[in-house]
């Protein structure tokens, strides 16, 4: 049986396998001269340190301080979020849509991996797996108990499924108890799960 | 295309597991292929709805077993090769052995920040006006066309409402397969989530997707 | 379930291929992963139906990775474990670890026989009259079951014919999660190729399914 | 899968569910006796026979069951007949019935991925793989095997065997054209 599959030995081979294979074409396409490696290096510094969830945070937290700030984001959320810097690949056109007490928000790409990389960085391997993809549009609430989150029965929830060039973003509800806080402390309450939808903001007594 | 991507509503993957503490890349490998995927495609010349028609444009044996950035780097070659800015030998040297094609333009350390900051706006000019309006019923067409599209199949012959006209965007369907951008409006389609799923689907779920004027009918 | 076997309108895996004089088994090990489904069968270890969701509740990556009596073998390991005929350990050390409770009796060669001339029937007394005649416009409902159904997904919505009054048979659905027979009616449908796949598809093209009553409604 | 396939053989048989012997005659039963021969006798009869040609389209099973065919995968048989307007092509895409009491085990092709996922949308494509190209307006009747019927095509009769008996019509009939997936030969592929 030639297709059996290993998946121990199997995931183990393929990957150094790959490895190989990715090192030999860099090498390819350096010598062609179509890339430059200190190019590739910035685009990896970017993502791994500098572009991530902290940049979504600060854009709710001000949400959350500002109500004039909020009403910007959710009529149009790309100039909103530029206004903090953040903007370009993968954020062209965003969308920030707002929870509530009665509706719940989750994002998901059932087609590939749309996420909103200027305000969340790149995404979580879960998002881009096939169980998230399949049953995020299908049983949301039982995805969400994969993540340890229920919510109230009558709680709508809208999943919105990223098939064109828009990237959501989830507002989430503001953490009770947290009346006159700055917004760099709020900040500190957003994790990226609550801005996909698939968690909620830390409450004050979780930073304690 | 009915391909391996297109996984709303499937059965049988399992749980959602999270990783706690995730790192953004797992391997080294990872980074460079993420990088050189963004790096080529200038110099490469696709678009954006190209690439993702390289990486779904597989077998589901093979889709289904790969990780996540194995696809992309799968794609990146296959692109390469069929423009024939990289041939089979080289990729088994290692290394470069026939002379480079010319290409637009090569992305430099010093244009990175720039290029991302810009990325890829995908809205357009015109002068025509959307056919539909928020609050309008509109069925999703059943289309099954063999290429690249982003109507997935659970949406497809089921009524939603209009919830917003985005813009006037760019149109994968024809952009993948190199026809041009043929842009068209674009809107936020919700569906409710019996509407899709039948008495098995939650009563208090809807789906949105994002769909272009050619995937909808009027459903009033 | 929508699972991996549910694969009617599927892209992606590429041409037919057929192979010259193929023979029944590729290896002695499939007739023999063959025939072991077989003897459990007509041991009534289990009834097909809940094989079969068993076996299409594998995940799809390794659904479609493993050959065919490959995934057969493994079914059987799943059906093996989750009905009590062998424990992990015994799986993994490939014989019986005693103490075991023995098998009542072993199915023999005749019982075998018998069975391969005589079949198991799926037809059973009919609870009511049929609720459709042929000619009769039908919708496949809009159904995704978490459990087994023979519904398959690229009808599902879809407006077709009754073309054949089949009989009253197993209900599948309910068999395979050990809920009874629960006989209904069963119908042969016809969809028309451009209702299943569109306006663009090819005109001459018809596709029917069996169809049990509680899959379909009244247009 | 070798050493997996035998492992479970040994414990099925230590915990005495199962005898060698019984293990031994499903095997030689499908690899030896029954096969795609028993489904072209019936073609055969059905070409010669006007009678018997009623009989296998108004009851299937009862008819196959005359020429002593049935039992497993064939309790419920129904023929299909194929004419110059309309062709009919079988396929499981849940799984992989077929019709066993008369064609024997399904091939590899017929239980693959490809097919499966084909045949209902694109049965010309499909046709296309096996080099069988239809005329342009006839009809293509695919029939989904989701239950526990169990369908075969009956081929359009070749020209040129007038008066042929129905030992030498069988040599004709392919697995194949039984299945909808190619024609029956004709006399000259025989020479």
């Amino acid at each position: 049986m030639a297709n059996d599959h290993h998946h121990h030995d199997h995931d183990h081979s393929e990957l150094s396998d790959t490895q190989l294979r990715v090192r030999a074409l860099e090498t390819v396409l350096t010598e062609k001269g179509y890339v430059d490696p200190a190019a590739l290096d910035l685009l990896i510094e970017t993502y791994e340190k500098k572009v991530g969830p902290r940049n979504g945070a600060r854009v709710v937290a001000r949400a959350w301080a500002n109500p004039a700030y909020r009403a910007r984001l959710l009529k149009d959320a790309t100039p909103a979020i530029g206004e903090l810097g953040y903007a370009g690949r993968q954020g062209e056109h965003i969308v920030a849509v707002e929870n509530t007490p009665t509706l719940h928000n989750m994002v998901v790409c059932t087609l590939c991996s749309c996420y909103p990389w200027p305000v969340l960085g790149l995404p979580p391997v879960w998002y881009k797996s096939a169980p998230y993809r399949s049953r995020a549009v299908a049983d949301p609430r039982g995805v969400l108990k994969d993540f340890g989150v229920t919510l109230p029965a009558s709680t709508k929830i809208r999943v919105w499924d990223s098939t064109s060039e828009i990237r959501y973003l989830v507002v989430p509800m503001r953490p009770a108890g947290t009346d006159g806080w700055t917004e760099e402390r709020l900040a500190d309450l957003v994790t990226r799960d609550s801005m996909i939808g698939t968690g909620l903001p830390k409450s004050p007594k979780d930073l304690a | 295309m009915n391909g391996p991507q297109d996984l709303g509503g499937m059965d049988g993957f399992g749980p959602v597991e999270p990783e706690p503490n995730e790192p953004v890349f797992h391997d080294d490998w990872e980074k460079r292929a993420f990088a050189l995927t963004l790096a080529m495609g200038m110099p490469g010349g696709w678009n954006i709805d190209q690439s993702r028609f390289a990486r779904e444009n597989r077998s589901p044996a093979e889709y289904w077993s790969m990780s996540y950035y194995q696809i992309w780097f799968a794609a990146l070659e296959r692109m390469l090769k069929e423009r024939a800015l990289v041939t089979d030998d080289e990729v088994v040297a290692g290394h470069s052995l026939h002379k480079p094609k010319p290409v637009p333009r090569v992305l430099s350390p010093g244009d990175v920040l720039k290029v991302l900051h810009r990325g890829g706006p995908t809205e357009r000019p015109t002068n025509t006006k959307p056919a539909f309006k928020p609050g309008n019923a509109v069925r999703a067409k059943n289309i099954n066309p063999p290429t690249h599209t982003r109507l997935p199949r659970y949406v497809r012959g089921h009524v939603g409402t209009v919830d917003r006209v985005i813009g006037f965007h760019v149109f994968p369907d024809s952009n993948a397969t190199g026809a041009g951008e043929n842009p068209q409006w674009l809107y936020t389609v919700r569906f409710e989530g019996r509407e899709l799923w039948g008495p098995d689907g939650d009563p208090t779920s809807q789906v949105s997707v994002d769909a272009w004027e050619s995937y909808l009918t009027p459903a009033d | 379930m929508n699972g991996a076997a549910d694969m009617g309108g599927m892209d992606g895996f590429g041409p037919v291929v057929q192979e010259r004089n193929e023979p029944v088994f590729h290896a002695g090990w499939e007739g023999v992963s063959f025939a072991l489904n077989m003897v459990t069968g007509v041991a009534r270890l289990w009834n097909l139906d809940a094989f079969r969701f068993k076996r299409e509740s594998i995940p799809p990556p390794e659904y479609v990775n493993l050959s065919y009596y490959g995934l057969w073998t493994r079914t059987l390991e799943l059906m093996m474990l989750e009905y009590g005929v062998a424990t992990p350990a015994e799986i993994e050390a490939g014989r019986a670890i005693a103490p075991f409770k023995k098998a009542p009796r072993a199915v023999t060669a005749a019982e075998c026989a018998d069975m391969v001339r005589c079949g198991s029937p799926y037809n059973r007394p009919a609870p009511s009259p049929a609720l459709f005649k042929v000619g009769d416009k039908v919708r496949a409902k809009n159904m995704h079951p978490k459990a087994h159904t023979r519904l398959p997904r690229y009808v599902r919505g879809h407006v077709g014919e009754v073309v054949r009054i089949v009989g009253c048979h197993v209900f599948p659905d309910s068999n395979a999660s050990n809920l009874g027979e629960d006989p209904h009616w069963l119908y042969t449908v016809r969809f028309d190729g451009r209702e299943l796949w569109g306006e663009q598809s090819d005109p001459t093209v018809r596709v029917c399914i069996e169809a049990w009553e509680p899959y379909l409604e009244p247009v | 899968m070798q050493l997996r396939t035998r492992a479970l053989q040994t414990i099925l048989t230590e915990k005495g569910y199962i005898e060698q012997a019984a293990i031994d005659e499903l095997i030689e039963t499908y690899e030896k006796k029954i096969g795609p021969r028993n489904g072209a006798q019936v073609v055969a009869k059905a070409w010669t026979d006007p009678k018997f040609r009623k009989w296998l389209f108004e009851d299937g099973t009862a008819a196959i069951g005359s020429l002593g065919f049935g039992g497993r995968s064939g309790n419920h048989l129904v023929a299909l007949e194929n004419t110059p307007h309309v062709h009919n092509m079988v396929v499981c895409t849940l799984c992989s019935c077929y019709p066993w009491a008369v064609l024997g085990l399904p091939p590899l092709w017929y239980k693959s991925a490809p097919y499966r996922s084909r045949t209902v949308a694109d049965p010309r494509g499909v046709l296309r793989d096996f080099g069988v190209a239809l005329p342009k307006d006839t009809e293509i009747r695919v029939w989904d095997s989701t239950a526990e019927l169990r369908y075969m095509v009956v081929p359009m009769r070749p020209a040129g065997t007038d008066g042929w008996t129905e030992d030498k019509l069988v040599e004709l009939v392919t697995r194949d054209s039984m299945i909808g997936t190619g024609f029956a030969k004709s006399p000259k592929d025989l020479r």
